[in-house]
């Protein structure tokens, strides 16, 4: 029956109409569903895994030593040239040279955080942090020296 | 339909194709000048029905181009890998896209990054560089000082 | 073979779609030529973000070079990746560790599963219902919470490696999915209520944009949208690559050829993965994660293409190697650039709405199509 | 007891004794303007705010919660920046349309104002033609936005402001059929007529079965008339950007985006007068203790709170349903709505002269 076919099918739209409706009027209804993240204000309660990659920091401990041999495979294996590591010649107490780092130079501009260059690191010097607001209002200042003034190598890194 | 048995029946098709064997799909090496009627006939040959082409890339061997065909069938579920050598003075070779019409795309990219100029193509022209781009950027021997930072 | 290519006669108005256009979520360049509402013809002007990630390919070592593939395809990263890594290890003739396998596979389809949320939403927007994107958003979110822990990034995650995976698993990761589980259950009903069974939604989507099963074949469309056509073509059935031989899903076929049919099997396949991970993540191996590599890597002269099903269609990854440390060309065949083609071929002689709920159902994203 | 009635009569009283009559006039036709000036920013101001907090909890979403109280001053700041922009007008646009539009479109939105009875004698113009001529001048609407499209040299915005003109024009008949049937009803076209007509019951209970029908045609022909999703082809944002005002910027979009929601006001008050009673409080038979309470309600708060419920409505269908395509709009107009309204203006005049309704 054509009317029957009809009603039915108006029957459906409307029914199907009024489920999306319910749908909507029930999240309209149900503050608790609300997911909005107030970023600036949840600030101190926010809490990023310890795993999430931010920007690539040097661990130094209390005696402001490091694990950085200078020996270059994170520049190697960085893909966009972030890091440059610039070695210098220290003299040790026996009187043999030998070589350390400088200025360990990081381009947070250029850094993918791919990670490519922490697991590179022989020595586990670098690790990734889990800062992420690095906005600045100069680019010159994403230029970044990781290792800490006055930092030396820990003995017995080799 | 084996590489061996894909091979076989193409020896019968056209006897003096030249097979490259040991990679993971039969490969034919052809000149681009008979690329037409070689993808022609694997494309309408009964029992060989290579209606997909789901690849469709140029390689610059800085001696000469390479086109390389990707076909397979989505009925007998074969595959076979054509490669046509094209003249790097005079790059040209005859269009696909009446075949495939997924050429018409990849033509047009290969066109753009190579400057393989695809003969009897619709619509030639930079797809993805501007228009007066000069140059063709995935050549070995192509120079930008300003977009390319060398490691 | 080839249709007339449509014309422009007086009467006939030319616009532009794009690039900066709410419709095609990125920078797509149409270029439509109408007459009145109806098209005549679409002409894409590709480019706007291209970067060549092919040219840079060839200077980036085997390990960097996975990384920048993450940029092409960004909504389905860690499965351009997979391809990446594959290529390279049937290069090197590795053997995969159990558990790495099984960690790739899981995050292949959450990766999957936050595309296709992300893909439902935007396609629920672009047909004109913005609530629906919301919704999406909250259960893409949990994806991305458990990508975050594991991986360490929420979208271009990086996670793989050659040979395996860069890290082990979080150990919260297990109890997190589980909890992920139960929350979509519940909710992807209610994407059918929303959006699914709207008779405005059906109208929109049903007897639009026909794709015939030859000229989805022809067009190399693949993924969801020639599966709509009832091309069988995804790559995880067809050639398993890792376990997914082994695993127990289907291969979501719709025989209608139109946006709605495209729309169902997308639908249907957030199910399936749902599945897939429900056999697997009771079922991890315990062992390596990674499998032992040289610290530089170097393939053998030789040719290595592999093929991965993403979240759009089939993804190829072409690699030529010299025996060098770096590949001397890499061709990623991107399922968004063969889908594309079809564009103008499926939306002649609809109506200019009925665009942009085609290029929905296509899922297009614009760097997978530019590379 | 509160009541608007009382002020306006005061108000009437103390200019008529302290000044002549003409200046006394003038002095009414100044309140006048200010208080319709006055009711559109106030409404403006609300109806947005409205909007954003109906659509945020709908998207699971707080929304704005920064300015003010809970984000209350959200639009007065948006306002604000509107005003400060700078107005755009393209290259090769028809400046004098482009900036007669948006004035046109409020201006239009203004008149329908004047009939419109706010509460128990508080009414601009009781003009006795009230329907029809809210009927007639809502339908000059479409010139400004045709003029707004036309003018602004964009094919987006002439494609939008197309579809606009094909949409309203279509849909003017159903909701004009459907407003019908209720004058079929009162016998009148004075608004305020068609409101004491509902002293004992709303016409959607009265009328029954054919009040309803046209009471849904009503709120469909409407939306779409005011341009809103699911109808809302003339701006729709995923195909045309933003249809007919693309070009548009600063205080000329903020005119149209005003008028766009006082439109939404006005004809969800020609609905709640026809067919939900206007400021009328809702009776039940002789239940005389429950309508003592509602009759203790003021009439203003009725009005309000009947056309803000229909404003809801309105704004729940737009967070919640996809958009119509072009032609499936216009199939729905004159295959299905216009046939419906027709045939069920002819029951709803068999009913009044048979006296079937309550």
């Amino acid at each position: 029956m054509f009317i029957v076919d009809y009603i039915k099918e108006v029957y459906g739209a409307v029914k199907s109409l009024l489920t999306g409706m319910n749908r909507t009027g029930y999240y309209f209804t149900h503050h608790k569903e609300i997911i909005t993240q107030e970023y600036p204000d949840n600030k101190d309660t926010l809490v990023l895994s310890e795993r999430f990659r931010g920007e690539v920091v040097m661990k130094h401990d209390e005696n402001n030593e490091h694990a950085c041999t200078g020996c270059t495979a994170c520049e190697l294996a960085c893909p966009n040239a972030t890091i440059k590591i610039i070695t210098k010649f220290d003299v040790t107490p026996e009187g043999k040279k030998k070589k350390a780092i400088d200025t360990f130079v990081y381009h947070l501009e250029l850094c993918t955080m791919c990670n490519l260059c922490v697991e590179a690191c022989p020595t586990g010097a670098i690790t990734m942090a889990q800062t992420f607001e690095h906005s600045v209002t100069d680019r010159s200042k994403l230029i970044k020296k990781l290792n800490q003034p006055g930092s030396k190598i820990r003995e017995g890194v080799e | 339909m084996t590489n061996e048995a894909l091979q076989e029946t193409i020896t019968a098709l056209i006897p003096d194709t030249q097979f490259e064997t040991g990679a993971e799909w039969l490969t034919i090496t052809t000149d681009a000048v008979a690329i037409k009627p070689l993808l022609t006939a694997l494309r309408q040959t009964a029992g060989l029905d290579f209606d997909y082409l789901f690849c469709l890339s140029g390689v610059d061997w800085k001696t000469h181009f390479n086109i390389v065909y990707h076909l397979s069938s989505t009925t007998q579920r074969h595959t076979v890998v054509v490669k046509a050598k094209v003249n790097r003075d005079n790059p040209e070779i005859d269009t696909v896209s009446d075949i495939w019409r997924t050429a018409e795309f990849h033509e047009l990219e290969a066109y753009d990054l190579f400057g393989i100029i695809f003969t009897g193509h619709p619509g030639l022209r930079r797809l993805f560089l501007t228009d007066d781009w000069k140059g063709w950027p995935l050549r070995k021997d192509y120079e930008d000082p300003i977009n390319m930072i060398k490691l | 073979m080839f249709e007339e290519v449509g014309t422009t006669t007086e009467g006939d108005l030319v616009i532009n779609v794009g690039p900066q256009h709410p419709a095609t979520h990125g920078v797509l360049h149409l270029v439509l030529t109408l007459n009145g509402e109806t098209i005549k013809n679409v002409e894409p002007h590709l480019g706007y973000i291209h970067r060549s990630i092919e040219k840079m390919s060839e200077s980036l070592t085997y390990r960097q070079f996975i990384y920048v593939t993450s940029r092409m395809d960004y909504l389905s990263s860690h499965i351009n990746n997979h391809a990446c890594a594959l290529t390279v290890e049937k290069g090197l003739q590795i053997e995969v560790p159990a558990r790495a396998q099984v960690i790739r596979v899981l995050m292949d389809e959450l990766t999957r599963l936050a595309s296709h949320q992300l893909w439902w939403g935007a396609m629920a927007m672009d047909v004109g219902a913005l609530t629906p994107f919301f919704h999406a958003f909250r259960e893409r979110e949990a994806i991305n919470e458990i990508m975050e822990e594991t991986c360490g990034a929420r979208l271009t995650m990086n996670y793989i490696c050659p040979g395996g995976v860069m890290i082990d698993l979080h150990p919260n990761f297990q109890r997190k999915v589980k909890e992920f589980i139960t929350l979509f259950k519940s909710k992807i009903d209610e994407y059918d209520e929303m959006v699914t069974g709207n008779i405005i939604f059906q109208n929109r989507m049903k007897g639009i944009g026909l794709l015939s099963k030859e000229d989805a074949i022809s067009y190399g469309v693949s993924g969801p949208a020639a599966r709509g056509s009832g091309v069988s073509c995804d790559i995880r059935k067809l050639y398993p690559y890792e376990i997914y031989g082994s695993l127990n899903f289907e291969e979501i076929l719709e025989t209608g050829g139109d946006c709605f049919a495209r729309y169902l099997v997308r639908f249907k396949e957030m199910r399936q993965s749902l599945s897939i991970i429900e056999q697997l993540i009771d079922n991890i191996p315990e062992g390596d994660f990674q499998a032992k590599t040289k610290a530089v890597l170097k393939l053998p002269k030789g040719e290595f293409y592999s093929r991965v099903e993403t979240a759009r269609g089939e993804l190829g990854v072409y690699l030529i190697s010299e025996g060098g440390t770096t590949p001397y060309r890499v061709k990623y065949r991107s399922p968004g650039f063969s889908n594309l083609s079809a564009l103008n071929h499926m939306s002649k002689g609809y109506k200019l709405g009925d665009l942009v709920a085609i290029m929905g159902t296509l899922d297009l994203v614009i760097p997978d199509i530019d590379r | 007891m509160f009541s608007l009635e009382g002020i306006t009569d005061a108000i009437y009283s103390w200019l008529n004794s302290t000044f002549n009559p003409t200046i006394a006039l003038l002095i009414e036709f100044a309140i006048v303007v200010v208080c319709v000036i006055g009711l559109f920013a106030v409404l403006g101001l609300v109806l947005v705010f409205m909007e954003r907090k109906v659509s945020a909890y709908m998207q699971i979403r707080l929304g704005p919660n920064r300015v003010g109280f809970k984000g209350s001053m959200q639009t007065m700041a948006d306002t604000l920046k509107l005003v400060l922009k700078e107005g755009l007008v393209p290259d090769g646009a028809d400046k004098f349309l482009f900036n007669l539009a948006p004035f046109v479109v409020m201006i239009v939105a203004m008149l329908i104002l004047a009939p419109i009875p706010f509460a128990r004698n508080f009414q601009m113009w009781d003009i006795n033609i009230g329907v029809l001529y809210v009927t007639a001048v809502s339908s000059l609407s479409v010139i400004g936005i045709l003029m707004a499209g036309w003018s602004s040299n964009n094919k987006y915005s002439l494609l939008g402001a197309m579809r606009s003109g094909a949409q309203i024009v279509s849909y003017e008949l159903s909701a004009g059929l459907a407003v019908l049937s209720i004058v079929v009803l009162t016998g009148s076209l004075q608004l305020s007529d068609i409101v004491n007509s509902q002293q004992d019951g709303w016409w959607i209970f009265k009328g029954h079965i054919p009040a309803i029908i046209s009471f849904v045609i009503f709120i469909i022909a409407v939306t779409a008339e005011t341009n809103r999703a699911p109808f809302d082809l003339a701006e729709a944002e995923s195909e045309l950007t933003a249809g007919f005002h693309t070009e548009y910027s600063g205080m000329r979009f903020a005119l149209f985006f005003l008028a766009e929601y006082v439109n939404i006001f006005i004809v969800c008050s020609i609905g709640a007068i026809l067919f939900l009673g206007g400021w009328m409080p809702f009776h039940i038979g002789n239940w005389e203790a429950f309508n003592h309470v509602m009759d203790f309600i003021p009439s203003s708060v009725w009005f309000f709170g009947k056309v803000f419920f229909l404003i809801f409505l309105i704004m729940w269908f737009r967070w919640t349903f996809p958009r119509l395509r072009i032609d499936q709009l216009l199939n729905l107009e004159w295959k299905y709505l216009l046939p419906i309204s027709m045939f069920n203006l002819l029951l709803m005049t068999l009913m009044a002269i048979m006296g079937w309704y309550f």
